[in-house]
């Protein structure tokens, strides 16, 4: 296991992966009378107890509002939240900890990035690229800016594994393109995107460019300085923290040139009828009282994965997913959708003549929890013809023997519709 | 944990492997398209309602999966030939049975209908028992918005 | 005490005080070696213990996604989610718990009818009309939104002593005005305004109207049948809830007419490249994986809301401000800002030659928590002619003690800079 | 508690109380605008720098409180007369000791400054006493922009 976080210091040991497991409540139950099996990670990861008792702990012990205050509870909450901050630029490698914005959600921080400066740099005409796997979140808000500005929305293809089909890149990015916005890892299929590839086209080509980070921040070590993108967004919930609160990323220079977008308290400097000045980067792009606990527990969720390390991440969840992929390839009647070069922590897959949804729900009740859906990617669904799947997802804290649970619930399911 | 066969009853399973009253109808008078965002399914209902107010005739088309296929094509074979104020009256009843609120009640008078009791063990699935069902009223109303059970 | 909650279900009565103060942890410790004193409640109340569990427990119990899962822990998250919406329409007597949309904020909800049928409204020479003691959050959204449309933004003017002035309302309000939003309670000097005059001949004039109950919903009831607004905007952090939660009310036949602002999953029925079609009201408004711990905390706070009952609230909170208010005044060299007709827990003051930052740093070593500054009201602090103030703001857990550690701790102030 | 008197030294309330060198100043070659938003504080620094670097005359205007007014007042008394490159050597020993981490230097070398010692004591504060700092170096460094302290 890795004993070093980024920034060196050395770590507690886990002793290993059940003592990584003990770490997380809500694993410790039954579901219809037996062991709950968590896969569903990807749509939203378990919490370990360091995040949960932050979150409380703010409740608890310096609950106050932050930045305004002068009072003692107040500059405890104002140094905790503000703390975080450095803890996440650390996280992704960005040289600026002002670079980094609190949201709500990867869904508003690519939103936040459509309605500032996509709306500035995105004329009649002009172009957004996507691609064809993006999680709806990656492709309703361009949508709407895409109308709004007479704009148009084109999209990176995928084959039958789902891999972008990246060698047409030049014809797709042209100078018409004003923004590149692609996912790093997909939801739906587990493909990890070359998004180097595809930055490295955009920017030739002067494009700004965003990567939705959602299904990555979690698995692999996100470098924004080496991936050279202008944003990136991701979600807390996805990355052992709390519901409630993401982080957009993005250059320090392009932020501190944009306008604001909310409007409210705390992203002012100087409020009158007539003339409004507004705060520095990244207190401009908060408007509000914040998520003040959700940031706190943010920070412990990086934390958590810091103790663990990308590297025991890394190789428990591929050797999950490697173990996984070849137990469900010996069941008949499965076919797994998409075999993507490389795969990270998500597999979809259908059964011959059932739909997902009974799978789904037979396969709860026998306490694994899994995803049966579309899971918000309708146009990847489409591509692959067909109207959902079911969709096993892992995280550190999952065993191999819960692969084995799983092949048999799948087996039952077979049994009820043989 | 439940005994999923009391959800996955055989008459559901034929159904939904063999549906009834499948496809377009060259006669209707009324028809909705109805569709769950949450699992993707889709149904379609047609509706031929004669003056008096009995449905003559009633097909189905669609996707989705066994609970809402078996739904759709129990519903029609069992609707066919009903006035359209029994059919509400059927509707409101079978709605009792598979949520999740209230008294059980015992499905009588339903018939065949009462198949779909296990539905109520199952909360996220009731939308797929009654998806079809919400269609045909909304067909029978006459309101031409798609019908949508968030 | 009452013992009724809004449903007409009978609750368990709270002993007295000590037994409401004891339960919010926050509230049991000490600062700088003194037992806390907090009365900076209008920034953000203190939390329950209820309502710290009931985050809690989704985290430990039930942690999973809402809305897209057919697995047992995504039922009850999403049962107890989905459950808080009627729960908050009984508490502002709205008809439909449908028309309760979730957001992080007063300030996003203010934020979304500013961006939807705020710009689909307002045109070109058109006007919205806000007051002059709004708090930021109710001024900056309609500053961006008049000079993106090149639209008017008017202001109803207030008295010295901190009420607004309507008897002109009928040259304020005209056929131009398309926005009326204004607040419930002033959160800077404590003002109740008389929003249903405002509300009323903004409707005969058939513009929309909003009202900013971030600083009304804890302290009285509010009933939107009655008051006959458009829209109205909370935060759950000011209401003993969590942070990163608020709630924005509109009439439902608005909101069904209203275009979504945030695009993402959740929001949508079906997605296609070419055209995409949207999800119902309230869920067309909640873009993303929201913030589901925070809005099953702010259940658990409305629940806090009713034990405790409003008139016991009321009761109690107007107590307090008389004896402070009588306290203050005999302080010499202090002058209270603001003598509103009807005070809602709030009291502004300043110290003659005494900047407020310099105060409240004393007065927090005595263990008394208050606010100095703008209170995110720059315009109003212009009125009065001072660059800030020292507010104390009062919570159903205060005691009449406090108010004697208050003004003795303001005697320290004085003492050192005599 | 800390003792109070820590932070609001005698020469602290004094300076705030009476200013010194407060006001605009004709042969001004350097100036600029600092605000912190979170109090309102406002303060406006100017400068005349020789050729040879040394700052002649500094005076500055404003309001805010007592720490951030005494903070401008004791500067500005403390650099007349200085070498541009000394002031940039004193803020950084100035910035030192009121700053919350690292070791508690001793005040050494800063003269009248080390009065506002107390301050590390009170985070919310720092701000106060740097604003002027951080608005004379802009002066100096000519960029025209206002200084914020968030
Ligand atoms: C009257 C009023 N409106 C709006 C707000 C903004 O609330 P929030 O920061 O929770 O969005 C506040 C909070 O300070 C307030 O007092
Ligand atoms: C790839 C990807 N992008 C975006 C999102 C949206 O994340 P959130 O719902 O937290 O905004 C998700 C989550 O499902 C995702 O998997």
């Amino acid at each position: 296991m890795s004993r070093r976080s980024p920034t060196g210091e050395s770590r507690v040991p886990f002793a290993d992966l059940a003592e990584v497991r003990s770490q997380f409540p809500c694993l410790q139950q039954q579901i219809h009378g037996k062991q709950l099996i968590y896969l569903d990670s990807a749509a939203t990861s378990q919490k370990p107890s360091q995040v949960i008792e932050a979150v409380d702990s703010y409740y608890r012990e310096y609950c106050s509002n932050v930045h305004r205050g002068v009072h003692t509870l107040s500059e405890r909450a104002t140094s905790r939240y503000e703390g975080v901050r450095p803890k996440v630029a650390v996280l992704i490698n960005a040289p600026d900890p002002h670079s980094v914005i609190f949201t709500r959600s990867t869904t508003e921080g690519i939103n936040l990035v459509a309605r500032t400066i996509g709306r500035s740099r995105v004329g009649e005409g002009d172009e957004v690229l996507i691609s064809a796997m993006e999680h709806h979140a990656n492709i309703v808000p361009w949508q709407m800016l895409c109308e709004e500005q007479g704009a148009i929305l084109r999209v990176i293809p995928c084959d039958e594994n789902g891999d972008l089909i990246l060698n047409d890149l030049g014809s797709l990015i042209t100078d018409r393109t004003k923004v590149v916005s692609v996912g790093y890892v997909s939801n739906a299929v587990g493909t990890r995107h070359d998004v180097k590839k595809i930055i490295s086209a955009a920017r030739t080509r002067g494009a700004i460019t965003l990567i939705d980070a959602a299904q990555a921040i979690s698995h692999i070590p996100v470098d924004v300085e080496d991936l050279g993108c202008d944003f990136l967004a991701f979600s807390g919930h996805k990355m052992y923290g709390p519901t409630g609160i993401g982080v957009l990323w993005g250059r320090k220079e392009l932020l501190d040139q944009m306008s604001p977008w909310q409007g409210g308290g705390d992203m002012i400097r100087t409020v009158s009828f007539e003339r409004t000045t507004y705060a520095d980067t990244p207190w401009k792009f908060e408007a509000g009282t914040p998520n003040i606990a959700g940031v706190i527990g943010l920070g412990a969720a990086v934390d958590f994965l810091n103790d663990v390390g990308f590297e025991t991440i890394q190789e428990h969840e591929s050797q999950l997913v490697a173990e996984a992929m070849a137990r469900l390839d010996q069941v008949e009647g499965l076919s797994i959708i998409g075999r993507p070069s490389h795969r990270i922590s998500v597999i979809s897959f259908i059964l011959d003549g059932i739909h997902p949804h009974d799978a789904g729900t037979i396969i709860d009740q026998h306490s694994v929890a899994i995803r049966a859906g579309h899971h918000c990617a309708m146009p990847l669904m489409k591509h692959f013809g067909v109207p959902a799947t079911i969709r096993a997802s892992f995280a550190v804290y999952n065993t191999h023997d819960e692969i084995e649970a799983l092949t048999s619930a799948i087996e039952s399911v077979k049994a009820v519709f043989r | 944990m439940n005994d999923i066969r009391e959800l996955y009853q055989d008459m559901i399973l034929d159904h939904s492997r063999s549906p009834r009253n499948y496809g377009p109808l060259d006669r209707e008078n009324h028809s909705a398209q109805g569709h769950n965002p949450l699992c993707g399914d889709d149904v379609s209902i047609h509706i031929y309602r004669n003056s008096a107010g009995v449905i003559e005739e009633i097909t189905f088309e669609g996707s989705g999966c066994a609970i809402s296929t078996a739904s759709a094509s129990i519903l029609t074979g069992v609707l066919k030939g009903r006035l359209e104020e029994d059919v509400r009256l059927i509707f409101s009843s079978f709605r009792k049975m598979v949520a999740d609120d209230g008294e059980v009640p015992s499905g009588e008078g339903l018939g065949k209908l009462a198949v779909f009791s296990g539905v109520r063990q199952y909360p996220a699935r009731i939308k797929c028992a009654t998806l079809c069902w919400h269609t045909l009223i909304q067909a029978l109303d006459g309101k031409m918005e798609e019908v949508s059970t968030e």
